[in-house]
């Protein structure tokens, strides 16, 4: 066991114990094998990546961290309890939010509606409540709809508060699945290929809010990407998967150096 | 001009989810309302409250119920006229075993029936989707209009096998049953409308209608950013079923008089879905646009070859009603498929920012 | 373009003003079903309504001086429409015919507010025949009961009914369980067993399951209350599992023949009771010929107008032309109110004289009406299918209302007292 | 109770096996006309993503042109070929007129489409031929009408000759469509469609035609079950209803599937008989094959969401 009290990057941040922890991990589909008894943690306060080819088991091992699939072998551990098989939408409950690489947004609904329902976990005013509109559903609507504002405002996205997301370009997009995955406030935050499909500058904006989150905030976050540039600038440590196994884990300097990697991911790089 | 919404400012966020951000919008409301408490029940003729002006109302509060599920959580469902069907019969075994109850209460009640029944035949739409799930729905249709006709006890053992709303009072005036004054039906209708259109509004732009409205536009995303699938779409049956239920007994109480369980068969389902569809799904004012335009069409198609004097059998009339409003459907369907609703929404946006063109 | 534009304001002037002539007249609108699933059986009978209709305008000039406007309200046979149409016309109607059982059962109650009289010949509600509770409603010249109680005198001619077994197939729907009650008691009565097989809406023309359940009752007779393709649909399964035609007995509404002629020879034999007959050689319809169809306005063709069902709209017609007179004679007025209409349709005194006189003979039997007995009892005619056409096989029969007119009271009273309150007649003595 | 439901109806089945394959009978010979319904409704929804509801009245307006046409004196297999005009004249005016401006849009609003199409068709066949029942001019196709009585265990087995000729047209028609599509460019397009519309298109027919081909071959197969339904109960628009009974059929067997719509309808047709007979009329009071289908494959799809032949969905985000 490694220790919890955690380390000092060289930004001068204090990382502090296990958040979360994956141990032995093996996913099949069918007879197919796309993880392969993989093994890595995640400390409080720090941004982690998972990089690796296509084909990786990146995707896949998002999905068992958010509850959409359930490993074939192997343990979740939560905060430093062991994760007992649960359903997505009480994984998320239990502070784990997400985004996605094909935007999940929910295009029949404005901006600021999509940012509101990242609060759902938040809010539990009954059903006689909400249809009457008083007493606890109203206050509720107003205190998370201030947090929501918060967001808003950290994201630079006031002016397209009430826009249909369905109108939004690409790049905007990405933004408001962020917001969403923020207004929840998770312990930890997963970024499904933040920054895919995106061109430069995009992928600069992109960058920086990510830190801002981490630094302002204190968010957890995890994120794989298979741009190993801007990975490398932004995260403390990285995990490299090549064929569902890990071939590599460390800061990024340490990973840079790693001859399976250099073979495996960066040989095949065009 | 007349929709200029500069120096409309908001300085709370009380003010910005009030129901009416945009001034212009209430004082249309507050024109609509006064003119259906006030002008027509003043104006209109008995032949306007049965025909028009009851039966409009009580189809959007239909259309609505359906509204909530298919418009809202994404569930389609062609079964609504066998939930109404369950309000109908349920508020009819309670008032005749149960004189005493004051009939507005158990209309209102009537909904819970149709709620129970609705919840359980919306647990297969947890496992099957789509026109799967619509399909299944119709499983519900069948098999309760098939219950309706064999379950002699819900009709009181009729030798006709159909059911009659008695003669029911309400602080000494009656309202329902062929004693009923039409006027005095149409506010019963008018205000049970008016609450549950408000209740669903609140419903609909509040938590649980992000929720149902997360469902709708991708579910594997809603359940992974905490949305329990289960209960968001349980709970859009529910509510769907009750306000289909309650529509359904206002139907027999406050309109038909009478009725046999065919009444609730397909025929109406597909009407109510037309409503909705035409209307704008996940929107509620569209119900009430498209009950006009479905509900009132037909009437005045009938009465208009009589006025223009052309000389036109009435059944061509009918067949020529039936082509026209098929036709109208696929029309208004290519123009905009997003309903009435839409259309008006479009004409607003315009009318805000008129006489510029952005 | 200007004469254009005169002629068509000239052309509508014309027909507004058409309109407005027509108006003056008695109207007695008509709740017509010539589309939807029913049309097959409606369209004879609206046909032979309106020609009737038509015919004393046109060579009488109405009834008593005045014009009958007779106009159709289309319903489909759909209550909803039935109801806008009962709702459209009763500003102006001295009559509602509102031509299904549940329409009627839904204007029923509100003609005791409205005060117009419900004329369903032939259907409705049976207990109708109680006029003291049913002040407003007529089901002239027969009611289901009636016919169900002649169909079983029918059979029972043939040899006693204990111990036999008698099929009632019948539409799943207020119309077909209507006669179940009077069923039910005569089987206890006669000692025979009664097995009902019901047929629903939507399995009207797919009757394979109901017959294959008929064919392992093994039932000596099958008495049918059909509707519409309901009776297609069961003669010809009948055909198909070879059950013996001549066993099968329908109520008036499944004697028509156009459904017949589906099955054509194979049905010979089958047989339906009713009140109406055509008669080809009665003067009626060689007034109807003259004055509506050779003057090019009836709907109707040669072949329709043969058969029973043409023939049944023109009584139907002549049983509201009778109404009318009785009531314009007693109240020495032309233009007569629906009050009036029902003390005409209360006191009809249909002789074999009158029949003759109005040139229906042998289409009709004799019957007469009161302020209690709102039916009339008629009797009818067993008519059977030879192959191409309905004949008559039987003298008039006439239905024992006595055995079940206690039937008729309480079920009178049960209905008025689940609407209490219920305006009874109380002038009305026996 | 126990008794009637697990013991009495089995008691019966063997008491008189007769009548049991007779029950049988009834319901292979419904089943196959489901079975051809739900097959227009699959090629059309393989190849264009709508759930086409009007097939229904596509029959009903198929059998109506056809009689309507020869009550004015058109000889009988003349009937059938300007039949066969007027469905694809109705396949390129819905293809010109609904589909192609609808291109694109949710799959519930062409399923809605499909609703005013057939409301349109009801008014319009109603305004040409009117509506009251027709007989369906069987005897004119040289159908023969006759009866074959079979005498198995001693018992008595009506099979109708109209319906034996219903179950081999019906064969025959599968058999042609499976080779259609198997076999040649224009139906290989089609089934391509089902997969991949870019794929299809790579075989250089146009996306219109294939339309209008589909929607043409759902004509035939309305016409086929027009005739044969028609046969057994006169042609009127009350037939429009049995549409509905493809729809639990195409639940069982999958939307996409053509193998599961033939299967699907023909255990349908049969278990729904059998269930009537055995179980509904005894004990449930009748009628039950109204619903009986629809609970049946509701109660299939709740263990098996995509169907008996449908492939196992991997959910992906």
């Amino acid at each position: 066991m490694k220790d919890l009290k955690g380390y000092v990057t060289a930004d001068g941040r204090q990382i502090g114990g296990v958040l979360m922890e994956m141990r032995n991990i093996t996913l099949k589909f069918g007879g197919v094998v796309a993880i392969k008894d993989i093994s890595f943690d995640v400390r409080e306060g720090e941004v982690r990546a998972i990089i690796g080819p296509n084909g990786a088991g990146k995707s896949s091992m998002l999905n068992i961290i958010s509850g959409f699939y359930t490993p074939s072998e192997g343990e979740v551990w939560y905060k430093g309890e062991k994760r007992p098989p649960m359903k997505p939408y009480e994984v998320a409950r239990q502070g784990v939010a997400r985004t996605f690489q094909n935007i999940a947004l929910f295009e029949g609904m404005t901006v600021l509606d999509n940012i509101m329902t990242g609060r759902l976990t938040h809010m539990n005013a009954g059903l006689v409540s909400q249809a009457m509109w008083w007493g606890k559903a109203r206050d509720e609507e107003i205190a998370n709809r201030e947090k929501v504002e918060e967001v808003i405002d950290f994201l630079e996205i006031q002016n397209i508060r009430k826009t249909p997301v369905g109108r939004l370009p690409y790049g905007l997009k990405k933004r408001v699945e962020l917001a969403r995955a923020l207004a929840a406030e998770p312990s930890i935050l997963l970024l499904d290929e933040p920054m895919a499909g995106m061109n430069v500058e995009e992928k600069e904006d992109m960058s920086r809010f990510i830190l801002d989150v981490n630094d302002e905030f204190g968010t957890t976050i995890a994120l794989i990407e298979h741009d190993m540039g801007v990975v490398m600038d932004i995260s403390d440590r990285v995990v490299v998967m090549d064929y569902g196994k890990k071939i590599g884990d460390g800061t990024p300097d340490e990973v840079r150096n790693n001859q399976d990697v250099i073979d495996a991911y960066l040989g095949v790089q065009h | 001009m007349l929709y200029r919404t500069a120096g409309q400012f908001k300085t709370s966020y009380t003010a910005d989810q009030a129901l009416f951000p945009i001034r212009q919008d209430a004082y249309l409301l507050g024109i609509i309302l006064i003119f259906a408490w006030v002008v027509f029940p003043l104006t209109a003729s008995e032949f306007t409250f049965q025909t028009l002006l009851i039966p409009i109302l009580i189809y959007s509060l239909a259309a609505m119920g359906l509204n909530i599920l298919t418009g809202y959580a994404g569930q389609l469902s062609l079964g609504t006229a066998a939930f109404m069907g369950v309000g109908a019969y349920a508020c009819y075994k309670m008032v005749t075993i149960m004189p005493w109850m004051n009939p507005v209460v158990a209309i209102l009640l009537s909904g819970v029936f149709s709620a129970g029944v609705g919840v359980a035949f919306g647990i297969p739409s947890l496992r099957i989707k789509g026109f799967y799930l619509a399909i299944a729905t119709l499983a519900a249709q069948f098999f309760l209009v098939w219950l309706f006709e064999k379950w002699a006890w819900l009709y009181n053992y009729n030798a006709s096998g159909a059911i009659q709303v008695p003669n029911l009072k309400m602080f000494g005036v009656y309202i329902a049953g062929p004693q009923a004054d039409s006027m005095i039906q149409y506010f019963v209708v008018l205000g049970i409308v008016t609450l549950l259109t408000l209740l669903c509004i609140n419903l609909t732009r509040g938590n649980l209608g992000r929720t149902w409205k997360a469902t709708r536009d991708m579910d594997i995303a809603a359940e992974l950013i905490g949305i329990n699938l289960m209960k968001s779409k349980l709970t859009a049956f529910m509510v769907s079923s009750y306000v289909v239920g309650v529509a359904g007994a206002l139907f027999v109480f406050m309109w038909r008089g009478a009725a046999e369980p065919n009444l609730f068969d397909i025929p109406l389902s597909f009407r109510i879905l037309f409503i909705a569809i035409i209307g704008g799904l996940g929107s509620i004012m569209g119900n009430y646009l498209g009950a006009i335009l479905i509900v009132g069409l037909p009437v005045m198609l009938n009465t208009l070859p009589q006025t223009l004097g052309i000389p036109i059998s009435s059944a061509m009339v009918e067949h020529l009603n039936i082509m026209i409003i098929g036709s109208l459907i696929i029309f208004f369907l290519i123009i905009e498929p997003h309903g009435l609703a839409r259309l008006w929404a479009l004409i607003r946006e315009k009318l805000i920012i008129w006489p510029f063109p952005y | 373009m200007k004469q254009f534009a005169r002629l068509a304001a000239a052309a509508v002037v014309a027909s507004l003003g058409a309109g407005a002539a027509i108006a003056e007249g008695l109207y007695t609108p008509n709740l017509s079903y010539r589309t939807g699933p029913f049309a097959a059986t409606g369209i004879p009978l609206m046909n032979g309504q309106a020609d009737y209709m038509a015919m004393l305008n046109a060579r009488d000039g109405g009834i008593g001086g005045a014009m009958i406007d007779f106009e159709e309200c289309e319903t489909g046979y759909s209550t909803e429409k039935g109801v806008e149409c009962y709702e459209k016309t009763k500003g102006k109607a001295i009559v509602t015919q509102p031509w299904s059982t549940g329409i009627t059962l839904q204007v029923l109650p509100k003609t005791n507010v409205d005060e117009i009289p419900i004329l369903a010949p032939g259907y409705g509600f049976s207990p109708m025949a109680d006029g003291k509770v049913f002040q407003w409603a007529f089901n002239i010249p027969a009611g289901y009961w009636d016919a169900a109680d002649m169909i079983v005198q029918y059979i029972e001619g043939q040899g006693s009914l204990d111990g036999k077994k008698i099929v009632f197939l019948h539409l799943d729907h207020p119309f077909g369980k209507e006669p179940l009650p009077l069923m039910e008691s005569l089987a206890e009565q006669k000692g025979f067993e009664l097995v009902p097989v019901p047929v629903g809406l939507k399995e009207m023309q797919n009757q394979s399951a109901q017959w294959l359940q008929i064919r392992r009752e093994r039932p000596d007779y099958v008495v049918m209350w059909g509707w519409g393709a309901m009776n297609a649909g069961a003669i010809t399964e009948a055909v198909k599992t070879k059950f013996p035609m001549e066993n099968m007995l329908g109520v008036w509404w499944a004697g028509h023949d156009a459904d017949l002629k589906i099955v054509g020879e194979d049905g010979k034999g089958y047989k339906s009771i009713s009140w109406s007959f055509p008669n080809a050689d009665a003067p009626v319809m060689a007034d109807i010929k003259t004055h509506v169809v050779d003057a090019g306005n009836s709907q109707s063709n040669e072949e329709e107008m043969s058969g029973v069902f043409y023939s049944r709209g023109i009584i139907i017609s002549a049983i509201l032309g009778e109404g009318i007179a009785t009531a314009q004679k007693h109240f020495d007025t032309a233009e007569i109110d629906p009050g009036q209409l029902r003390w005409g349709l209360e006191n009809i005194n249909m002789t074999e004289e009158r029949i003759s006189e109005l040139g229906l003979d042998g289409m009709v039997p004799p019957f007469s009406t009161s302020c209690s007995n709102h039916t009339g009892h008629s009797g009818g005619w067993m008519l059977e299918w030879d192959g191409e056409k309905f004949v008559k096989v039987s003298d008039l029969l006439t239905a024992n209302v006595d055995n079940y007119a206690e039937l008729i009271a309480s079920s009178a009273s049960e209905y008025a007292d689940a609407n209490a309150p219920w305006p009874v007649n109380e002038d009305c003595e026996g | 109770m126990l008794n009637d439901i697990f013991v009495a109806p089995f008691v019966d089945m063997f008491a008189a096996p007769d009548f049991l394959m007779q029950v049988l009978w009834e319901g292979l010979v419904s089943g196959i006309l489901y079975a051809l319904i739900a097959l227009g409704f699959v090629l059309i929804y393989r190849s264009s993503r709508i759930f086409n509801f009007a097939q229904g009245i596509m029959v009903v307006f198929a059998a109506l042109t056809l009689v309507g046409l020869h009550a004015m004196g058109v000889p009988a297999w003349i009937c059938i070929l300007l039949t066969l005009g007027v469905m694809f004249v109705l396949a390129v005016v819905i293809e010109r007129v609904v589909l192609r401006p609808l291109v694109g849009q949710p799959d519930i609003i062409l399923f809605m489409a499909t609703i005013g199409i057939t409301l349109f068709l009801i008014g319009l066949g109603e305004i040409i031929f009117g509506g009251e029942n027709k007989v369906m001019i069987t005897e004119e196709l040289g159908i023969p009408t006759g009866s074959v009585l079979l005498e198995p265990f001693g018992g008595l087995l009506i099979l109708e000759q109209k319906d034996i000729t219903a179950v081999i047209v019906a064969a025959l028609l599968v058999v042609g469509l499976l080779i259609f599509l198997n076999k040649t460019r224009m139906g290989r397009a089609i089934r391509a469609l089902g997969d991949d519309h870019q794929a299809a298109l790579s075989v250089g027919i146009s996306l219109q035609t294939i339309w209008v081909l589909v929607w043409f071959i759902a004509g035939i197969i309305a016409l086929v079950t027009g005739i044969a339904w028609g046969a057994r109960a006169g042609v009127s628009f009350a037939l429009e209803v049995i549409a509905y009974k493809a729809l639990p059929v195409l639940m069982l067997g999958g939307l996409e599937s053509i193998t599961g719509a033939i299967i699907g309808g023909l255990m349908i047709g049969m278990l729904e008989k059998l269930f009537e007979i055995y179980w509904g009329q005894p004990l449930l009071g009748g009628n039950t094959e109204t619903w009986f289908a629809f609970v049946l494959a509701l109660i299939v799809l709740l263990f098996r969401p995509q169907g008996l032949f449908g492939e196992r969905i991997i959910e992906r985000v």
